[in-house]
C-alpha cells in the first residue's frame, strides 16, 4: 500500500487529484468544525428572519473584481453612524431626528431598501417619517406610519403607496440620475428619520438597509440564505455519501462474490441468481419511489442504495476473479497446511483481489456523489440538509439560468465537478498501478 | 409509510368531490349538513375505490403484506395491468397508464437511442484510431480528458443551457419543438432537431471521453494478446488485424457494454429529460412524482425493469451467436 | 518390513464426474484408476508421466485434498480420512510454480507463520524461532534480509526455497513435490534439487517427487514409478529402470529424452504415434496398446495386464513380461 | 556463400517505469542458409527480444531500435513498416511464438488462420489456399479434418503443430522458433522435433531456435549462440559448444544440464542474471563468474577462438 501511494505521487494527474481531494477533505473538516451539524440544519432551515440582512439572489462579492462596473455591497446604516437629535416638544412628546449619510459610489442600483425601527414605549407607539434626500437635493418623504411593536421591518421596496407615488421601484427611483435613468446618481444621500415619541421614557432607533447586489464569498439564494453555508456543508455530505455508498457496495459485493466462488454449488447458484435479479432492478426509479413515499433523508437513501446494491452487477466480474484465484497454487497450498474455508475466503481470497478493486472503488465515488445530486435535482434531496445538489435544484427551480444568476449554478457545479475530477484522476492512476495488464502499456 | 402522500391524496379527493357536489344542481336543495354527509360518503367510497383505506405497505405479517397496497401495485404491475392514472392524461385524453406511456415512449427512444448510438460508435471509432497511435498527442489528450466524463449528462445539460441558451441565446432552453409548432413538416423536424442538439451534446460529452479512454485501453490490452502479435508477425494489414483479431474476439464484451449503455441511457433519461423538459418517459416520471401519481410511477418502474430484463435476455442469446466457445454449453466444465 | 512403510496406497481410484450444463451426467474422468504403492520412511520416490496421466491428482489425493473414490491411503498404518487435520501437519507440499504458490500479499514471515498458526503450533516466540530456523535451513540468509520481503521481491530460485521452507516448517514426515523445478531455469533447477536432497536426508523425509522430466530423476530419488493414463505401469529402482526399461511406454519415454549432444541433430528419434488417451473413455485392456508396436492382438486390447516382477524389485504391468 | 541473415550492432531498448531495459544490446551474427542456430541462455537474457527485433515486432514502449539487419543481402532496416510487412513477414521470415497455445485467435477456425498468410501475401484463391493448408497439416502431423475446428477444440500439442504449419505454409526462407516445445510433454516434444528436422531437410529451411532447454536444443542445432544479459557471449558451431564450451557462462550452463544416461556431477550458477536496466559495468557475467580477474572491470572484446568460435571473454583475449 505504501509503495502504491509512493507510486501514485509520481503521476502528475494523480497529484492534481490528491490535491483536490485534500482540499475537499479540508473543506469538509472545516465545515463540520465551524458549523456543527445541528447548526447547519438550523441555518439552512431557518426562516427568512435569520437571513434578513442579506440581499436576495446576490452574486458573490468577488465578482466585483471582474466587472468594470462597481457593484454594491449591502450597506447597513445603524445608530452608530447616525446623528441623533432629540427635541423636547412638550412634557411627554419629543421629536427625535436621526440622520444618516450614505456616500453612494456603486454603478448599479441597490437590490432592495428597508428600514428597521426599534422602538421602546409603553402604550402609545411613536410615529415616524422618512425623508430621503438625494445628492442633487431632491427630497422624498415617505413611510408615514406608526411602527407597531418593538421591532418593525419596513420594507421600502414593497411599499405600494410609495411605488405608485414614485411611479417605479423605490430602490431605482431614489437612486436615479435625472439625466440618465439607467444610471444611479453618485454622491451623498441624506436619510432622515423624523420620529415623534409620546411617552417620557420612550425612545426609537432605526437601521437603514441598502441591499447590495453582491454578498459574501458565495452569494445568496432566493431566500437570502448564504450559499456559502451550503457549499461548505455540501463537502462532508458529498464525501460521506459517495465514499459510504461506494465502500458499502464494494465490500458487500466482494464478500458475496468470494463466498459464491469459493463454496460453489448451490451457494454460488443463489449468489448468481440474485445478481441476475439485481440486474433487472431499476435502481434510480426505486430510489425515487423511496424518496417519494418513505423518506427523503439522505441517510435513508444511502442505506437503501447500499441494500439495493448489496449484490451489485459487478459481482460477476469479482466472481470471475475469485474463480481464477481459487485455482491459484497458493490456495491449494493453504488447504494443504490445513487452512479452513472461512480463513481462505477472508484471509487469502479477499486480500488478494482488493488491490484490483481499489481503482473501481475510487472511480465509483463520483458516480454516487452525482447520484445524490441527481436525486436532489429531481426534487428528492434531503429536506433539511444543504447539499450541492439541492443548490443546483433550487437554482434550476428558480430560473437561475433565465435570470442570469449563473453563480448559483456554477458554484455547486464547480465543486461537484472538482470532486468528480479528483476521484477520477486518482482512480485512473490507481488502475494503471494496480492493473497488471495496464502496466504493460 | 406513505403517510403524508396519502394525506395529500385524501385532501385532493375531498376537494374534488366537494367542488363536484357544490356545483351539481341536483344537490341544490340539500342543507349544509346533508351536503357535508353526502361529501363524506362519496369521499369514503372514492378512498375505498382507490384502495387508500388499506395500508401502503405492511411487514407485520405475511397476510398484512399481501393485503397492502404496495403488493397490490406490484402484482398488477408485473402482469402489466398498469391500470389508470390518478391525475395525468394522455394527449388524447385517456387515463390508461399504458396509453400514456406508449405516447411518451417514442420521444425517449428517439433521443436516447440516437445519443447512445452516437456515443458508442464515435468512441469505438476514435478509440481504434488512438490505439493505433499509442503515445501520440491525441492519445495523451484522450487520457487527460477522460475524467470529464465523471459528470452525468444532465449536469452538462445545465452547463450547456447556461452557455448556449442563457448567454449566447443560440439554442432553446428545452422542450420538443418551438411554440407554436411549425405547420410545415420539414420545419417541424428541423425544429425538433434544434431542440435535440443540447440534450444530445450533453449526453455526448458525458459519455464520449470515458468511452474513448476505456475502449482505447481495452484495445491496447487486447492488441498485446499473443494471437494479435502472431497475426502482426504474419503480416496481416492494420485494418484487417483490428477487425479480425481485436474486434471479432472481443465482440461479446463490446455488445455487452452497448447493452449496459442503453440501460444506463434509459435510467439517465429521467433526469436529463426533466432538465431539458423533453416530453419522454423521464419527464412523465417527473410529472408523476410531483403529482404523486402512483400508478404511473409504478408502471414506469415496471417498464424499466422489463426493459432491463429483456436486454439481459437478448444479451445471452447474442452471446451464443457471437462466440463459438459458448455453443458447446457447459461441456467444457470438468 | 511393514513398519518401514510411511505411506501405503492400496487400489486407489479417483474419478471426477463430468456434467454437461451443470447437471447432465456425461461420464467419469478416471484421473487415478487403481494404483498401489508404498513409500518408506526417508525414501524419495519419483512419479513420472506425461501431463494428464493423473499424477497431479494422485499428489492431491495423497495430500488429503481429494477424497479417494475407491481404495485407501494409510499413513503410518492409519487411514487418512480418520487422521483429519493432524495429517496436514505431517505432510508438506511443494508446487510447480513458486510464484503462484506464495500469496503475493503476505511477507516471508507471514507465509511461514500461517501453517504454524493454523495448526496451533507453539508460542509466539517459539514460532519466530522456528521460522528463522527453517529460513537458515533453506539458505535464505541472512534471515533478517529476507524475513520482511514479499514474494515478488525474490528471484524464482529464492521463491522455491521459501516454498520448501513452508513445506517443512511443521516438521512433516512426508513431502509431496509436484514438478518442483519444471518452471525454473536450468541453472537454478540443480540448486533446488540439491536443496530438496539435503532437506530429505537431514530430516529423513519420505518424498513423493512428481515430474515429467526423467533426466532430473537420477539426481534425486531411489525408486521410479512410471504412470500412463491413470495407472502405474512400471516400478523400479532408478538405475535399474534407466538401464533396463521393461514397459514399451517407459522405453519410448527414455528414447525421447535427449542428452545434449551435437549428434542429435542428424538423427531421427523413434516416437510412438498418437497422443495419450482420454481418461473419460480409456482404451480397454492395456491402455498403451493403441500406440504400442509390440501389442499382442487379442490379449493387450482385451485384458488389463496385472503387475509382474521379472527381476526382484522391478515391477511391470505388461503382457510381454508374463 | 552469402549469409542468409546478417545482423550488426542490433539494439532494442524499452522504457519502463523503473528505467530503460537494454533487452538486446549490440548483437551481431551471420547465419548461413540451410543451417539451424540455437540461441540459449537463462530467462530474461534477451533471447525473445532478439527474435522480436529481427521480426520488427516491437513493444509499444520501445526506446531504441537500431543496428543493421541484412536478409539475403537486402538491408531490411531501410524498409518502412508497410514494405516490411509486404516483403518480409511470412514471405521471407516466419515465426513460431512462445506459448503457441495462445497464438491462435480463439474465434476463428484454425484452417483459415493457417491460410491467412496465403490469402494476404500470395493473393491465392480461398480454395487453393485451403488445399495448401491441408498439405501443411499433413507435413506437421495434424489430422486434416481439423481445419474446421476452433483452437479450443484442439490439444496443446495439436495447437503447437498448427502454429508450425502456419509458419511453413508460405515457404519462407527463415523460421524463427521461440520455445516451440517448452510447454509440451516429452513424447510430444520429441515428435515435434522430428517433424521440424524432416521439414528442414525437405524444404531447405533455415531455423533460429530460441530455447532455455539445452538438451532439446541439441536436436536441431548446427550453430549455437549463448546470450547473457542482452549480449552474445559465445557464438560458433553447435558441436564445439555442446562438447567443449569456452565462455565461463557457457561452461556453467552446460554443467547444470542434467543428463539421463551419463552420471555427472551437476553444478549450478549462484546468484541471478543482472537486471537489464542497469547492467554491471565491464563484463556482465563477472559478478557470478568463478574465473573473474582484474581485467573483468573492462568490457571484454569479442575474440575469435582458434576453431572459429567467437567468445566475449578476457580469458581468451
Amino acid at each position: 500500500m505504501k509503495e502504491a501511494f509512493k507510486e501514485l505521487t509520481r503521476y502528475k494527474s494523480a497529484l492534481v487529484g490528491l490535491f483536490i481531494l485534500f482540499f475537499l477533505v479540508a473543506l469538509a473538516i472545516y465545515a463540520v468544525v465551524a458549523i456543527p451539524y445541528g447548526e447547519a440544519i438550523r441555518l439552512w432551515r431557518g426562516s427568512e428572519a435569520m437571513w434578513r440582512y442579506n440581499p436576495r439572489t446576490a452574486a458573490p462579492a468577488w465578482i466585483d473584481y471582474f466587472t468594470p462596473k462597481r457593484l454594491l455591497h449591502t450597506v447597513i446604516l445603524d445608530s452608530e453612524v447616525a446623528q441623533k437629535n432629540v427635541e423636547v416638544l412638550s412634557e411627554r412628546t419629543r421629536r427625535i431626528l436621526i440622520t444618516y449619510t450614505l456616500d453612494y459610489k456603486a454603478d448599479v442600483f441597490p437590490s432592495e431598501l428597508a428600514v428597521v425601527f426599534k422602538s421602546r414605549y409603553d402604550k402609545k407607539p411613536p410615529r415616524v417619517e422618512v425623508i430621503w434626500k438625494t445628492p442633487d437635493g431632491r427630497e422624498f418623504p415617505f413611510g408615514r406610519q406608526i411602527p407597531s411593536g418593538a421591532i418593525h421591518w419596513y420594507t421600502v421596496s414593497q411599499d405600494k403607496d410609495l411605488i405608485s407615488n414614485l411611479r417605479g421601484a423605490p430602490e431605482k427611483i431614489l437612486f436615479q440620475d435625472p439625466k440618465d435613468a439607467e444610471k444611479p446618481i453618485k454622491g451623498i444621500h441624506t436619510i432622515t428619520i423624523k420620529a415623534y415619541v409620546f411617552e417620557s421614557d420612550a425612545d426609537i432607533d432605526a437601521e437603514v438597509i441598502i441591499y447590495g447586489t453582491v454578498h459574501g464569498l458565495a452569494g445568496t439564494d432566493h431566500l437570502r440564505r448564504d450559499i456559502g453555508v451550503a457549499l461548505l456543508w455540501g463537502a462532508p455530505i458529498a464525501l460521506a455519501f459517495g465514499l459510504g455508498a461506494s465502500f458499502g457496495i464494494t465490500i458487500s459485493s466482494i464478500i458475496f462474490a468470494a463466498i459464491g466462488a469459493w463454496f460453489g454449488g448451490w451457494i454460488d447458484g443463489v449468489v448468481q441468481r440474485l445478481t441476475e435479479i439485481r440486474m433487472v432492478i431499476p435502481t434510480l426509479p426505486i430510489l425515487i419511489m423511496v424518496g417519494l413515499f418513505y423518506s427523503k433523508s439522505i441517510w435513508v437513501i444511502l442505506a437503501v442504495l447500499i441494500v439495493l446494491n448489496l449484490i451489485e452487477s459487478s459481482v460477476k466480474t469479482y466472481r470471475a476473479m475469485f474463480l481464477q484465484e481459487k485455482r491459484a497454487p497458493y490456495i491449494e497450498a493453504a488447504r494443504s497446511y490445513g487452512a479452513g474455508h472461512l480463513r481462505i475466503v477472508f484471509r487469502y481470497l479477499i486480500p488478494r483481489v482488493i488491490p484490483w478493486l481499489i481503482p473501481g472503488f475510487v472511480l465509483a465515488v463520483p458516480a454516487y456523489v452525482f447520484l445524490e445530486a441527481s436525486l436532489s435535482v429531481l426534487g428528492l434531496g434531503d429536506p433539511v440538509l444543504p447539499t450541492w445538489g439541492k443548490l443546483l435544484s433550487d437554482a434550476f427551480g428558480h430560473g437561475a439560468l433565465y435570470h442570469g444568476y449563473y453563480y448559483w449554478v456554477l458554484e455547486p457545479a464547480f465543486l461537484l465537478m472538482a470532486t468528480g475530477f479528483g476521484f477520477t484522476l486518482i482512480g485512473y492512476t490507481l488502475d494503471k498501478i494496480f492493473n497488471p495488464r495496464l502496466r504493460e502499456i | 409509510m406513505g403517510g403524508y402522500v396519502d394525506n395529500i391524496k385524501k385532501a385532493q379527493i375531498t376537494e374534488q368531490i366537494s367542488v363536484q357536489v357544490y356545483q351539481n344542481p341536483a344537490y341544490q336543495s340539500y342543507t349544509t349538513e346533508e351536503l357535508r354527509k353526502l361529501i363524506e360518503q362519496k369521499v369514503a367510497l372514492e378512498i375505498k375505490r382507490l384502495g387508500l383505506d388499506k395500508p401502503f405497505i405492511r411487514f407485520d405479517s405475511l397476510y398484512g403484506f399481501f393485503h397492502s397496497r404496495a403488493f397490490m401495485y406490484l402484482i398488477n404491475a408485473l402482469t402489466l395491468s398498469l391500470g389508470r392514472s390518478e391525475h395525468i392524461y394522455s394527449s388524447s385524453g385517456s387515463k390508461q397508464v399504458w396509453l400514456i406511456i406508449k405516447e411518451r415512449l417514442p420521444y425517449s427512444v428517439l433521443l436516447f437511442t440516437t445519443a447512445s448510438l452516437l456515443v458508442f460508435f464515435a468512441s469505438l471509432y476514435v478509440a481504434l484510431i488512438l490505439s493505433r497511435r499509442y503515445g501520440s498527442i491525441w492519445d495523451r489528450l484522450s487520457v487527460a480528458l477522460a475524467p470529464l466524463s465523471t459528470a452525468p449528462s444532465w449536469f452538462y445539460g445545465i452547463i450547456l443551457i447556461l452557455i448556449f441558451a442563457a448567454i449566447l441565446r443560440l439554442l432553446p432552453f428545452g422542450g420538443l419543438v418551438d411554440i407554436p409548432p411549425p405547420e410545415n413538416r420539414i420545419m417541424y423536424a428541423l425544429s425538433v432537431l434544434k431542440h435535440m442538439v443540447l440534450p444530445l451534446l450533453g449526453w455526448f460529452i458525458s459519455g464520449i471521453f470515458v468511452g474513448v479512454y476505456s475502449w482505447r485501453t481495452f484495445f491496447l490490452i487486447y492488441s498485446s494478446e499473443d494471437y494479435v502479435e502472431m497475426a502482426r508477425a504474419k503480416g496481416v494489414p492494420g485494418r484487417l488485424l483490428e477487425r479480425r483479431y481485436i474486434l471479432r474476439p472481443t465482440l461479446p464484451t463490446i455488445i455487452t457494454s452497448f447493452a449496459l449503455m442503453l440501460i444506463a441511457a434509459w435510467m439517465g433519461a429521467i433526469i436529463t429529460e426533466s432538465v431539458f423538459n423533453w416530453p419522454g418517459l423521464g419527464s412523465l416520471y417527473m410529472a408523476a412524482i410531483s403529482q404523486f401519481d402512483t400508478p404511473i410511477i409504478v408502471g414506469l418502474t415496471v417498464i424499466y425493469a422489463y426493459l432491463l430484463g429483456v436486454t439481459v435476455f437478448i444479451l445471452d442469446i447474442v452471446y451464443a451467436i457471437v462466440d463459438p466457445r459458448i455453443k458447446v454449453g457447459g461441456g467444457t466444465a470438468a | 518390513m511393514e513398519d518401514r512403510v510411511l505411506l501405503a496406497v492400496k487400489d486407489l481410484h479417483k474419478w471426477f464426474e463430468l456434467r454437461k450444463w451443470g447437471f447432465i451426467h456425461v461420464g467419469f474422468v478416471r484421473a487415478v484408476d487403481g494404483v498401489d504403492f508404498d513409500i518408506h520412511y526417508g525414501e524419495a520416490v519419483t512419479f513420472v508421466g506425461e501431463s494428464g496421466c493423473g499424477k497431479s491428482t494422485l499428489a492431491r489425493t495423497m495430500l488429503g485434498l481429494y477424497q479417494p473414490t475407491k481404495g485407501e491411503i494409510l499413513f503410518q498404518g492409519k487411514r487418512l480420512q480418520k487422521l483429519g487435520r493432524w495429517y496436514r501437519s505431517q505432510v508438506g507440499y511443494v508446487q510447480q510454480d513458486p510464484y503462484g504458490a506464495l500469496p503475493p500479499f503476505m511477507n516471508v514471515r507471514r507465509i511461514l507463520l500461517e501453517p504454524l498458526v493454523i495448526n496451533h503450533w507453539g508460542t509466539r516466540a517459539e514460532r519466530e524461532r522456528r521460522i528463522r530456523e527453517v529460513l537458515e535451513e533453506v539458505k535464505l540468509t541472512p534471515v533478517d534480509d529476507f524475513i520482511a520481503k514479499f514474494p515478488h521481491m525474490l528471484s524464482g530460485g529464492q521463491q522455491q526455497r521459501l516454498v520448501i521452507a513452508r513445506a517443512i516448517v511443521m516438521n512433516p514426515k512426508l513431502l509431496v513435490a509436484d514438478e518442483p523445478v519444471s518452471m525454473l531455469d536450468a541453472s537454478v533447477r540443480v540448486e533446488i534439487l540439491k536443496l530438496l536432497d539435503s532437506v530429505q536426508k537431514a530430516h529423513n523425509l519420505g518424498v513423493a517427487y512428481i515430474t515429467h522430466d526423467l533426466s532430473t530423476v537420477r539426481y534425486f530419488s531411489e525408486r521410479i514409478f512410471v504412470m500412463y493414463a491413470a495407472k502405474i505401469v512400471e516400478k523400479a529402482p532408478v538405475k535399474e529402470l534407466i538401464r533396463n526399461p521393461l514397459h514399451p511406454y517407459t522405453q519410448a519415454l527414455l528414447d525421447a529424452i535427449a542428452d545434449p549432444d551435437p549428434e542429435n541433430a542428424h538423427k531421427m528419434r523413434e516416437v510412438p504415434p498418437g497422443e495419450p488417451p482420454s481418461l473419460l473413455h480409456p482404451p480397454s485392456g492395456c491402455r498403451f496398446h493403441p500406440r504400442c508396436k509390440h501389442a499382442i492382438e487379442g490379449l493387450c486390447d482385451r485384458e488389463v495386464p496385472p503387475e509382474f516382477e521379472p527381476t526382484p524389485g522391478h515391477f511391470v504391468s505388461c503382457w510381454l513380461h508374463k | 556463400m552469402e549469409p542468409l541473415l546478417k545482423v550488426e550492432g542490433l539494439k532494442l531498448y524499452f522504457r519502463t517505469t523503473k528505467g530503460i531495459v537494454q533487452a538486446v544490446d549490440g548483437v551481431g551474427f551471420e547465419l548461413m542458409p540451410r543451417t539451424a542456430m540455437v540461441v540459449v541462455g537463462e530467462s530474461g537474457c534477451g533471447k525473445t527480444s532478439l527474435a522480436r527485433a529481427i521480426l520488427r515486432l516491437l513493444p509499444k514502449n520501445v526506446h531504441t531500435y537500431s543496428g543493421k539487419i541484412y536478409l539475403d543481402g537486402q538491408d531490411v532496416m531501410q524498409l518502412n513498416d508497410e514494405q516490411f510487412r509486404r516483403q518480409i513477414r511470412w514471405q521471407k521470415i516466419s515465426y513460431v511464438a512462445q506459448a503457441a497455445m495462445n497464438a491462435l485467435n480463439p474465434v476463428i477456425k484454425v484452417g483459415f488462420q493457417v491460410a491467412e498468410p496465403l490469402l494476404i501475401h500470395k493473393r491465392m484463391k480461398r480454395e487453393e489456399a485451403m488445399r495448401r493448408v491441408v498439405e501443411a497439416f499433413q507435413i506437421v502431423g495434424v489430422p486434416t479434418d481439423f481445419v474446421d475446428r476452433y483452437p479450443f477444440e484442439l490439444s496443446g500439442g495439436m495447437r503447437q503443430r498448427v502454429v508450425i504449419a502456419m509458419a511453413l505454409v508460405t515457404n519462407p526462407q527463415l523460421v524463427i522458433l521461440d520455445e516451440p516445445t517448452s510447454a509440451l510433454d516429452v513424447l510430444t516434444q520429441a515428435n515435434i522435433m522430428n517433424s521440424l528436422k524432416g521439414i528442414k531437410q525437405e524444404f531447405d529451411l533455415t531455423y533460429i531456435l530460441i530455447t532455455h532447454d539445452i538438451s532439446t536444443s541439441s536436436e536441431l542445432a548446427l550453430e549455437a549462440m549463448v546470450m547473457y544479459a542482452g549480449q552474445i557471449v559465445e557464438l560458433g558451431k553447435a558441436g564445439h559448444f555442446y562438447l567443449e564450451p569456452l565462455h565461463p557462462y557457457s561452461q556453467k550452463l552446460m554443467s547444470s544440464v542434467p543428463t539421463l544416461r551419463e552420471d555427472k556431477e551437476l553444478d549450478f550458477i549462484p546468484g541471478q542474471p543482472p537486471s537489464l536496466i542497469n547492467p554491471p559495468k565491464g563484463c556482465r557475467f563477472a559478478p557470478r563468474c568463478p574465473k573473474r580477474f582484474s581485467a573483468c572491470d573492462q568490457e571484454p572484446p569479442m575474440v575469435e577462438y582458434k576453431d572459429g568460435r567467437k567468445i566475449k571473454c578476457h580469458l581468451y583475449a
